[in-house]
């Protein structure tokens, strides 16, 4: 048992934290509430500082270290609400290419992900709950080639990106496609989402593919799907534990200040007594978050689900609550634009909905559980 | 007993709806959908004001005397909740608080001229209370008022005056007495937005919201612009908050969002090809919204029972306050799990209009639970006067 | 609407509340701590007083008011934790027997029960959670005889009962049966429910019975356990709600004289806001018991029944909340048997899990609300 | 990080499943299932402590100056779940809590008869600070101690002193300087329950479970029997509280309550042929309960490795206290829930063992979000010690 990080892991967490609390403070981040929610110069210099390139191959230009390692950029990501696209990019990017795209793909990618000159988002969702596995988007192979024909939905950056890589419905199970975003055939249709960050609709018409496109397909994407979505829930996990720890401590910070009835505002004791419980929420899902993180790494698939699933399930309720406490706790200065949080219960909120909400996942996590019960008798 | 209204009820309840669905023009539903406007101010919604006012909804349940209906508190409530339901921002501070206590308070000149005006809706009024100093702590502000000969100079600042930017007047508390104790040099103006003065700037909410600053810099205003008696103005704001308390938590918009997702997850197919309903935890959902909601109907249906019967308890305002705040976030929450990720999507011309009220809503629910008497203190008068426990050392 | 007594009810009401407190003091209930939980003394005096005919029809010796009068006694039962049967008798016994009963039937039983001469008990829960209509217990008819075999679980009083109602299922539906505790056949094991009641199994062994034990068969039978089952939630609100307004005004009590620290207890504000919390609870409750306890006379069948899934879902979330509340602002007395609120606690448990909870009922809304909506969408 | 047990440490967990399961005799199962007894007190109960006593595990992670292996917190939260999962009621508040400070604090007598006797599994000790009018003030306590000539004179009144009908010692606060600050005249002693002056009356509590009224009549004490420094207890006092909230809340008792829920669940056919753990809604109860147990249960890891690495926060512990007491509440009612009105059944020879087990725990479980400290106060602690807001007024 251990919950320290590594020498190397503690370099990293400070140098993102360097890096980002430099590019976001309140006045720089104003100037990406409008249009697209993207630092270019930001993503630079992480990139020049190897961040992009934490858990990909030293062999295709990145640090190669773990994914718990990532997780701290993300994580400080949240805690700075930087305006960078780690998760959609690095995680369901570069992370799921590595684990499952053959060399080739990988040398041809992998390098400019690392290095900042390309942009590789990934588009996994869709409209409705569907879990890991896509149902709407249809791959249809004929000979050596293969027509793409459905939409793909809240994904952010997609305008911004040089390679896609997207999930779908094949004959014979699911598959992963990588191919360039102005691909015929691909339309976008653009969103604002609640956090202000823009989100795109794309919808595949009849888009025709090669087959050396097909980054994976056959028995083992449905799994490999599976996995890479474990992977964005650990990771959307920690960034939501960034922003939950800086709206707490924004909240015990600006109630030990400010006075009303000519005290500080943190001796009224229902105060003190709701940011107490805001710190136990954090602390447990900072504890449920790390075993997620570590479980997608070193245990078995059905394990990791479930921290997964537990992971993620604590997101939405600590986020919602520690949300609502700290608004609530700032009065108005909560909601003011002028004043940094509200940037923070945003991103709280549209977190908190994507890959999977509570309640959706409370249900999925029970079928898990039932399943291994009911499985545990017959051995 | 009899829970559930009676005939004569549901026939005004009818009739409202009716008449609500023809208020709502085309250019109307238009105004009202475009970014910044749902809050009101543009010139169907002041088209659509003046139409209540003329058609007698503003002023039915005020007193005969003022030219009201005397509408029992239960019709006034089948209203709000119906007009609410709408998303109409109809200005409840200016009608069913400010107006009323200033028809009975105010000099001739306000009467003739403000109050009159609010029952032809014609104007509307914001209300200047908190300041960047005094929150829930109202009675630390500092904004004063000096009388110079028959007149009044007024300084200082307000915060969080929402509609200013399209109001007529603003209702303010300003300290008339800085020697005396805190509650008991505080006195009431109207003071126009067209006074010399007077200026503002816009404070952006997470609610995409617009609400103010609002400066007054020797503000000149005659004596009839005061309201009520000179130091004696915190009767007439404490008065005012506990009418505000039950319009905020009406459980009308609330149900219509329960309503509009139940009907779009009964209507929509999943891939697998069966309902969105049809989803365990989505019927789990849409059970335990229904069972918080029960609660508030209820709650604010005995409320306003209880103030036509003059049994209304001081605790009971602030039990719909704290419940009804507290469940709409509960509340947004549950029924933005079951629209999914569709429901963080802003509205705009591509998106549907259910996800983006809801969208809406929740983003502008959050100051509900510290705005209009922060339920910590709604807490302790529930404590004091539900329970007779002693109260709290401050 | 109205949400006010009329004179006959508050006479009703303060009278079985001046009964029930003359015998419900602290010392007179410490007897029945063990042992049947049974006050024949009590029975008598309220059925002296006419209340345990408070809704009997007046030609079978009762007074002939409504359901929400009878209520008003359940209630009061509850504010006292009276140790006598009021809902397994008199709501689900008698006016269960009065709606779908015969004349000769109720002729010969309800003026003994109004009179408090003999005792009828409902016997309706099964092992399983089964809703309102039996499963495990099977009535099979041959001729003119019917035979009954399976159980009936968490019947309270049987043991002193001279008439059992019971529902079974039959071959063509649910059947209502009555018949004497002494009936060949059947056999009580006696447990401890955790407030202390004696509650039994009973076993139906071959019991044979007359044609004319049944008291209800064919197409109306599961309507009409329906419509029972419904009434006994709606009378279990009754008393949680009499139990919850004690836990919660012994609560503000206590904490208004104990000291600690050199103050009221009551003055800390965390203490004076969880009393608030509880109030609320219980204001919500009384509002939704009202309208179960209204609905299920005056609504549709499909609106008496959401109404009563609502109220008996917030007694078991509002029991639950404000018993803990009134334990833990008590500390160590409202755990210590010589002070009162023990009981209430224990009550307030027992009656949670009875007649359905809030989790298996929440599905049973969620169903009914889902089936509501898509029966909309095709008129 | 690796956030699972290490290879030794998952050894070390199934040797102490398999000594335990040994040591579970029928007769000790039999004399622990009988009503009174659940709380120990019996001879197979002493028999087993005594056991563990000669098996090395009560000193297991005591110093080894002590007689202890000084095994790691880790090791020993390993061997505190495990025992607790059994069922059997380890003495915890003897073993973890006073026994060690007593080892570094008390007279070589105390040391010699006491704490060896606690090592060997002889000797209990119940703990004597509550008093009828010092509860969550525990600094308000009465009870005096006297010097009179070598010897002190105790005098006062205990409550809530578990297990004195069978402790062989109480460890006892009393006031030895009536006219220092509250915490500060204040020392501990450790009283033989067979001291001429000592009595009791029992406590039955809402648990079925005993607790006493301890009375200290002119209880005559040779100074050998004070610990620690006249007038210094309030610091023994506090480090032992420290101690206790780390054992109240191990995960192992609801963790195997939920198992037996669960397998039950699985294992049960309801009368449509389904097995109960097919519902919709007892899987959401246990995936309720699950993400609920998974934070306890890292929330405790954490503690026992920082506590191995000398990290462990102010706040820490107050954090598991405040968690873990409030989910065990939480965790029986959705196990109840599931297991339906057979829960609520007391258990019988004719009643299902997990039922009663249920119904027991829920029933004794809600004594810990008042006890070993007040909830209220350990949120104060994490809002000042985790948050650093300052101090709430007193």
């Amino acid at each position: 048992m251990n919950f320290e990080l590594t020498d190397d892991q503690r370099d990293v967490q400070v140098l993102s934290r360097k890096i980002l609390e430099d590019y976001c403070t309140n006045e720089q981040l104003r100037r990406f509430d409008q249009g697209e929610r993207f630092d270019p110069i930001l993503w630079q210099e992480l990139a020049t500082a190897g961040l992009l390139g934490i858990s990909i191959d030293e062999q295709f230009g990145g640090m190669g270290f773990d994914f718990e390692t990532l997780c701290l950029l993300v994580e400080e990501v949240g805690r700075c609400v930087a305006p960078v696209p780690v998760i959609s990019s690095l995680v369901l990017g570069a992370v799921a290419l590595q684990r499952f795209g053959n060399d080739d793909v990988k040398r041809s990618v992998l390098p400019d992900v690392a290095s900042g000159k390309s942009l590789l988002i990934a588009a996994f969702s869709e409209a409705d709950h569907a879990g890991a596995v896509p149902t709407t988007l249809k791959a249809t192979r004929s000979g050596q080639r293969w027509q793409l024909q459905g939409e793909k939905h809240f994904v952010p950056f997609a305008k911004l990106a040089q390679h896609l890589l997207i999930s779908a419905q094949a004959d014979d199970g699911a598959a992963l496609f990588m191919l360039p975003s102005d691909t015929e055939g691909l339309r976008m249709q653009q969103h604002t989402s609640t956090a202000g960050e823009h989100q795109y609709a794309l919808s595949f018409n009849n888009v025709e593919l090669d087959d050396n496109q097909c980054v994976l397909a056959g028995d083992k994407a449905a799994a490999a799907l599976t996995e890479i979505n474990n992977l964005g829930v650990a990771a959307t996990c920690a960034q939501m534990l960034g922003i939950c720890e800086v709206m707490l401590r924004t909240t015990a910070s600006y109630t030990s200040e400010r006075e009303q009835f000519g005290v500080k505002v943190a001796t009224f004791q229902a105060v003190g007594q709701r940011a107490a419980d805001s710190y136990i929420d954090v602390e447990c899902f900072r504890l449920v978050t790390q075993k997620a993180i570590y479980a997608v790494e070193h245990e078995s698939p059905r394990d990791a689900l479930a921290a997964c699933l537990i992971a993620k399930i604590w997101a939405g309720d600590a986020g919602h609550r520690v949300s609502h406490a700290a608004q609530h706790l700032h009065g108005g200065m909560g909601v003011d634009r002028d004043y940094p949080l509200w940037r923070y219960c945003l991103w709280a909120k549209q977190l908190e909905l994507t890959l999977g909400n509570s309640a959706e996942l409370t249900e999925q996590l029970g079928e898990e559980t039932a399943a291994e019960f009911k499985q545990a008798l017959h051995n | 007993m009899q829970i559930e209204f009676s005939a004569e009820q549901k026939a005004l309840q009818q009739e409202i709806k009716r008449y609500l669905q023809q208020l709502f023009t085309p250019e109307l539903t238009a105004e009202l959908a475009a970014a910044g406007a749902e809050e009101g101010g543009g010139p169907e919604f002041r088209k659509a004001l003046r139409q209540l006012g003329a058609d007698g909804y503003i002023s039915m349940s005020w007193p005969k005397e003022l030219g009201g209906k005397e509408a029992s508190a239960i019709d006034q409530y089948i209203f709000t909740e119906e007009i609410i339901r709408t998303g109409f921002p109809y200005p409840f501070l200016t009608t069913e608080a400010c107006g009323p206590v200033m028809a009975e308070h105010a000099s001739e000149e306000v009467r003739e001229t403000v109050v009159k005006g609010i029952l032809r809706g014609e104007v509307v009024v914001a209300i200047g209370y908190s300041e960047p100093g005094a929150g829930t702590d109202l009675a630390a502000l500092t904004t004063r008022a000096e009388k110079e000969g028959d007149d009044w100079v007024i300084n200082g600042q307000k915060i969080w005056t929402s509609l200013a930017e399209y109001s007529d007047y603003v209702w303010l508390a300003a300290r008339t007495d800085p020697n005396a104790p805190k509650h008991k040099g505080i006195t009431m103006f109207v003071v126009p937005t067209n006074a010399e003065g007077f200026s503002m700037s816009p404070i952006w909410t997470l609610g995409s919201v617009r609400t103010n600053a609002t400066f007054y810099e020797n503000i000149r205003l005659k004596d009839e612009w005061r309201v009520g008696e000179v130091n004696q103005g915190w009767k007439l704001i404490t008065g005012q908050l506990n009418r505000e308390r039950l319009s905020l938590v009406t459980h009308g918009q609330a149900e219509e969002l329960y309503l509009r997702v139940a009907r779009w997850a009964a209507n929509t197919e999943s891939a697998n090809g069966k309902k969105i309903i049809d989803r365990g935890w989505v019927k789990y959902n849409l059970a335990k919204v229904r069972t918080g909601l029960e609660a508030l109907k209820l709650v604010c249906w005995k409320q306003a029972w209880a103030m036509d019967k003059g049994t209304l308890q001081m605790a009971d305002a602030s039990v719909a306050k704290v419940y009804g705040t507290e469940f709409f976030l509960e509340n947004y929450r549950m029924l933005m799990e079951i629209v999914g990720q569709a429901s963080t999507l802003r509205r705009d011309e591509h998106t549907d209009a259910l996800m983006g009220a809801l969208e809406h809503r929740y983003r502008t629910g959050s100051i509900l639970t510290f705005g209009g008497g922060t339920n910590e203190v709604q807490r302790e008068i529930i404590a004091g006067a539900g329970l007779w426990m002693p109260r709290g050392r401050l």
